[in-house]
């Protein structure tokens, strides 16, 4: 398969100090690719200049083409990006919340939603299951249904590549699962692909078609989910055998 | 030599009196020219900065801005005595009060609204200063020369209709009832149409039309050309004054200054009203 | 139910219009305005009872007026808008960034100095005000620009405010030197609608116009901005342009309101707030809204200034205050209790 | 034992409108009760009245004392709570906002702190492994790094109850293992219990003592992890069969 | 580091202190003031040298008025910090509260009315005013905690934004409807330390001193209150009795800075910046240093004010933001380049 994203040599930082250093990768369309690391390696650095929100040294294309040659707007439609921390200011509902998802494929100043539009705002709507509270303001919300709201108002954005930043911090186990489900289900669609940063192990054993491991700002290793779960990278990363705690905890569900 | 004198000036507040007045600080034009003339010109140290230009102060004088004077350079002027006005006062309290500690008598004169006024400042800085013989013909001459024209305006049967504008636009203001200017107005026998009026009042664009005097006087002086400012406004063609080319300069220091010289205000305003009366 | 609050607002708006046109020290009946204004535009002949005072009071008069006040009032309450919300500060408003202090300054200049451009005219105080305010605001975004590229809120707020405040302060100073103009200095500062012709309408539709098409195409990267900058950036906004963009506008809106009729506050202020609180948060609602609410509350404020101490008036920019406060309070807080 | 916190037919909520519904339990000295159960059924809420930050109606008695009746202040001495969602306005560093903490301990209007304040403060830090990051600003933080500044904090206060609402968000694995085993040594010591939000199953089968089920406001079942977790009662709350998900994942670790 | 800056912060502030008691009209040298203040403290004999107007000026005139500024510069830079971080917002002061336009409003009041109580005398207009500052936001207090009981700090701002603004509109009518007094009431609004004498620094210091001690007591809990009221309130702080008090007593503050030297501005919103900016975020260091920095900006300015246009002064509330502003973009922006 051709890699719908290629990252090489990429450093990036903040205030001139590199926290990225020299990571490179490809992702191939209808993959999910995780990343995993310990905090403060630079897992959402690297996503933050995947969505050119931050200048890079190196090179990240999309296809053929860099991503910093190109319009924010015409970005917006190939790469989504769900942010860790979200702020709110306004007290929109959550149906206007999701529907500015759209902004990049609305050509008029006016916020004219189409058929089209609408249907996919629909289908956001109901993959993070927030259909029944699409008037309530989103200050009003739970932690969880507000990540969801974000999470939908990604999805609205219908890029090619969408980035996810601890996507199921916050939700309950039913919508974590649902969800690594639809992007699994969403990426096998067309040209499509995933950059997921995970800290639930489990998680990433169930959703990743790759995994990346970061250490201090560096790829660690890489490779297909076994190959770094099941080997002594996670040790040598954590300081701890997660192997064994892991399958510790899960004997107890095994009973 | 002798006890020194306690007057109680005409705001209420009691001053010891200096046994000699030979520097005197005055804050507002109105008292210097009537400080000079009384003869005291000589004696002035410091005047606020209106009074430039009054004939008559020594070249030296100090000029102050009163409403932001540096007390230092007051004290050390040594001043037997200030006379101030009730403009500098601050809602009753006493804005020199330290410099009263420091030693300076300070009296203040009210804001005059009346020629009565006027003869009541005369005398009082005439008692403080020593000099009330002169102050007394000053007064006397002014009665004098507002008889006369109280004389030809009684003959006066079709009084003009007139507007007088004290600020231009777009801030109207005219004045009426309960100004020294209005009486001036009566005496030469001026149909003021905001006479109704307080003694300075906004006044809208809308209501001078609807007025339509027969003639405007502006004693406007901040401003290049008053009168063809008024002349120029939108819609006041409409104005028969306007149309008539009755609009007319009145000038500033005499009628806006409560002293002595309004006297010529007056004469220049009974003439340019009233030309054929005064030929 | 925004349907019918929208028809509420408008039906409002054109009724305080019409009753402005009515109101005023002359009293005349709307036949006599159709008459008039029908005169005036299409030369049909005047009804011979009409005296040519009450026309010309009307037409120079107070037509002019009534259409001033609603183009400053909706000035105010769309840059108002924009600003709060670009800024995401409460207390933050076109003023913050210093375009009345660059205006009121050169004005203040002006009129001390007491000289006027041979061709301008009659317009060169509100030209020249407009453009020292539109130049404080350049420089504040240059200044902000060149201590923090990203051009964050933050930097902005506090590099307008420290602008403003020192271009105020020269303009204190001037009024402290120059004290023979005080009084018109301030009388201009405190806003009104007076003695303004149609020439002030003229230049005021062309700003105004030009403004409010400018910040109006934007409502959807204003809404996406009120995310914070990276979500605005990750959803396809150039925030850097667009927030460029907002800023000159809002100043040119309130560089003309204010140099055509001075500082007036308030609107700039609570117009949003209460747009807001009636339909939302969506700026496509609420950017419109707030400029009709601003119209319509700065003709009634001139309504009121002009006639309850008549035939004097108030300042338009204290009464805006005095009306709009009590009527804000009600709005904002009759559901919290 | 004893129960060092009492909940009593407890009704709170927002603006009027009751969310929690009649809840009531109690937490015995050295134990941990965790709270799951599906987004917006309630859990934060239900914090939120256990540190008296909404008020309530029904009782919630520490020991003898309903916490309506007691001080801030002597409160805080008593309750801790890790909030879901921080917010960072002015940034201060990493030790001055674990020092925060400490607030409740000095009877002096100046933030003097003691040799003892000093000592448990360091110890914090140590815990969720911030002692390098001391002098950092923590709006330049990442997520779990600022995730575990508020836990240090939480801890600095030195508390006879901890409530956790989703302590573990953000957390690399390490962090989480470590401070779930923490929060188990910590409560072992002394008269001490612990009320933790999770929607990490996992995690609460690791270290629940007892579990509470929520549902919708009201609670669905409580008791032992093994008889909340293994039983239908999942299944019934979150419409998934949750233990089949686990055991297949599970399945991947154990190759 | 914090210590090298604490002790070049105190140095400066004396330095400034010194310089203003020797600069003037009257040249002096430092002994001529040390025999002059001995002389009047412990009736140690004066040199013959000296004379009388001397003594005069630099016990009457000089140095209340060095102890005024700083007093009230001291007063704007603390209360300017409470209310900022208590508010969260860059750009609220007590003036957003309504401190200065109650005070503004009752001073013009008095002004235009010339009236004055007989036994406060010459300190009437300054007891009235911090009176009616001080019941302007009791007033707010009170709305806000009748339309939301959590008394949250956006609707703190709203209201008292719309109560600031509403008691101004009404002091600018005042000012319109006493055209006379405009001069007086703009130029005591412009704020000055000329012509006050020990009486108003006897009342400076009680009630700044008071105010001081109100605020300086809740440092800890303005850092927490930082994090947010349930943060602030879950670690042990009475988050309303808190900020009410802190309210309160920084309207003490504001209240008699205004009531004795006019409304003068910039400190209170920029001290603050500069003090975070040079102490970090924690209020025990922050709050006193502003206070410390905003009395010797207070004091550096007065010199400059009456000493640029001698034997006139400026009014000292312009020269501050003149002064201040230039000095704040250097040191706020120096190590952002
Ligand atoms: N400030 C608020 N005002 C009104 N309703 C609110 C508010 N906060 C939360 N709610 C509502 O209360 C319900 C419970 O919210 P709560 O935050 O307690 O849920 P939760 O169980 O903690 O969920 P999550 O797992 O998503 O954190 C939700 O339906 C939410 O919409
Ligand atoms: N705005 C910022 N300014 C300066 N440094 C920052 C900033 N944001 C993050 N950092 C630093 O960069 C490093 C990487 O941060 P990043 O947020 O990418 O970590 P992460 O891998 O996403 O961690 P986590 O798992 O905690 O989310 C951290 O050491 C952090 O302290
Ligand atoms: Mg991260
Ligand atoms: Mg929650």
């Amino acid at each position: 398969m051709i890699p719908i994203l290629s990252v090489s040599h990429v450093y990036c930082g903040y205030h001139g100090r590199d926290i990225i250093k020299n990571v490179s990768f490809t992702v191939e369309a209808g993959t999910n690719l995780c990343i995993i690391g310990p905090n403060g390696c630079g897992k959402s650095t690297l996503l933050k200049a995947l969505a050119h929100l931050i200048p890079y040294r190196g090179s990240i294309r999309i296809g053929e083409t860099e991503i910093s040659q190109i319009q924010r707007k015409t970005l917006a439609k190939q790469v989504a990006l769900l942010t860790q921390i979200s702020s709110v200011y306004f007290p929109y509902t959550v149906y206007e919340t999701v529907a500015l998802g759209r902004y990049c494929h609305i050509d008029s100043v006016l916020p004219r939603l189409t058929a089209v539009d609408k249907e996919i705002i629909e289908d956001s709507l109901e993959k993070v299951g927030l259909q029944d509270l699409r008037d309530t303001k989103i200050n009003q919300l739970s932690g969880g249904q507000l990540q969801r709201v974000f999470l939908a108002k990604t999805f609205a954005q219908d890029p090619k590549i969408i980035l996810l930043d601890e996507p199921t911090n916050h939700l309950d186990l039913k919508y974590q699962i649902e969800l690594l489900e639809y992007v699994s289900q969403w990426i096998k669609h067309k040209e499509r692909a995933a950059v997921t940063v995970l800290h639930d192990l489990n998680l990433v054993q169930a959703c990743a078609d790759r995994v990346i491991l970061l250490h201090q700002g560096e790829s660690h290793s890489s490779g297909r989910p076994q190959e770094i779960l099941l080997t002594d990278a996670l040790e040598e990363v954590y300081k701890i055998d997660v192997k064994k705690w892991m399958t510790n905890v899960l004997q107890k569900w095994g009973a | 030599s002798s006890e020194p004198t306690t007057v109680t000036d005409r705001m209420g507040n009691e001053v010891v009196l200096p046994e000699q007045v030979n520097s005197i600080i005055s804050t507002s034009p109105a008292n210097t020219e009537i400080l000079v003339a009384l003869g005291m010109g000589d004696k002035i140290v410091a005047v606020d900065k209106y009074s430039e230009g009054i004939t008559g102060l020594n070249a030296e004088v100090v000029l102050i801005d009163f409403m932001n004077p540096d007390a230092e350079t007051i004290v050390s002027l040594n001043p037997d005595i200030i006379i101030a006005s009730e403009i500098n006062t601050l809602g009753g309290s006493d804005p020199f009060a330290v410099l009263k500690e420091a030693g300076i008598p300070v009296v203040y004169q009210p804001l005059t609204d009346s020629i009565q006024g006027i003869y009541d400042d005369i005398s009082f800085i005439a008692e403080i200063t020593g000099s009330t013989e002169k102050a007394e013909v000053l007064i006397a001459g002014m009665q004098e020369e507002i008889a006369k024209y109280q004389e030809i305006s009684a003959g006066i049967t079709e009084k003009k209709r007139v507007y007088f504008e004290i600020s231009p636009a777009p801030d109207l203001f005219t004045i009426g009832k309960g100004s020294y200017l209005q009486e001036m107005l009566e005496i030469v026998g001026v149909d003021n149409v905001f006479a109704d009026l307080g003694k300075g009042t906004a006044i809208s664009s809308e209501a001078v039309l609807e007025a339509n005097p027969e003639i405007i006087l502006t004693n406007v002086n901040y401003i290049d050309n008053p009168v063809e400012e008024i002349k120029s406004r939108e819609g006041w063609d409409s104005i028969t004054a306007v149309a008539q080319d009755q609009v007319y300069y009145i000038d500033s220091n005499t009628s806006s200054r409560a002293t002595h010289n309004i006297v010529k205000a007056l004469k220049e305003i009974a003439e340019t009203v009233y030309p054929e009366f005064y030929e | 139910m925004n349907k019918r609050r929208i028809l509420l607002v408008i039906t409002t708006a054109i009724t305080v219009m019409l009753l402005a046109v009515l109101i005023g020290t002359v009293g005349v009946t709307a036949a006599d305005i159709v008459n008039i204004i029908l005169h005036k535009l299409f030369r049909l002949p005047l009804r011979p009872d009409l005296q040519p005072n009450t026309v010309s009071i009307i037409w120079t008069l107070r037509l002019p007026r009534v259409l001033l006040a609603f183009l400053v009032g909706a000035a105010l309450g769309a840059s108002g808008t924009v600003i709060q919300s670009l800024l995401k500060n409460t207390l933050a408003s076109p003023y913050t960034l210093g375009v009345s202090s660059g205006a009121s300054f050169s004005a203040g200049l002006i009129i001390a100095l007491g000289f006027s451009i041979p061709l301008l005219g009659n317009l060169t105080l509100p030209i020249v005000g407009f453009l020292s305010g539109l130049a404080t605001v350049f420089a504040v975004i240059a200044f902000t620009k060149r201590v923090d590229k990203e051009l964050s809120n933050n930097t902005i707020i506090l590099v307008g405010m420290v602008f403003s405040l020192f271009v105020n302060a020269a303009y204190t100073i001037l009024t402290a030197l120059f004290r023979e103009s005080l009084e018109g200095i301030i009388m201009w500062q405190m806003g009104s609608f007076a003695m303004r012709g149609w020439s002030y309408v003229r230049a005021a539709v062309i700003f105004i116009v030009i403004g409010l098409l400018g910040v109006i195409k934007y409502t959807q990267e204003m809404d996406l901005l009120s995310f914070g900058e990276d979500e605005a950036k990750a959803n396809g906004v150039e925030t850097d342009k667009v927030k460029k963009q907002l800023l000159v506008f809002s100043s040119v809106l309130t560089g003309s309101a204010v140099a055509l009729s001075g500082a007036i506050g308030f609107v700039d202020l609570i117009a949003p707030h209460v747009a807001r609180r009636l339909f939302g948060s969506q700026h496509i609602y609420v950017l419109p809204i707030s400029a009709v609410l601003g119209g319509t509350l700065m003709i009634f404020s001139d309504i009121v200034a002009r006639t309850i101490i008549a035939p004097s008036e108030l300042p338009v920019g204290a009464v805006t205050a005095l009306i709009g406060a009590p009527f804000f309070a009600y709005i904002y807080f009759k559901k919290s209790r």
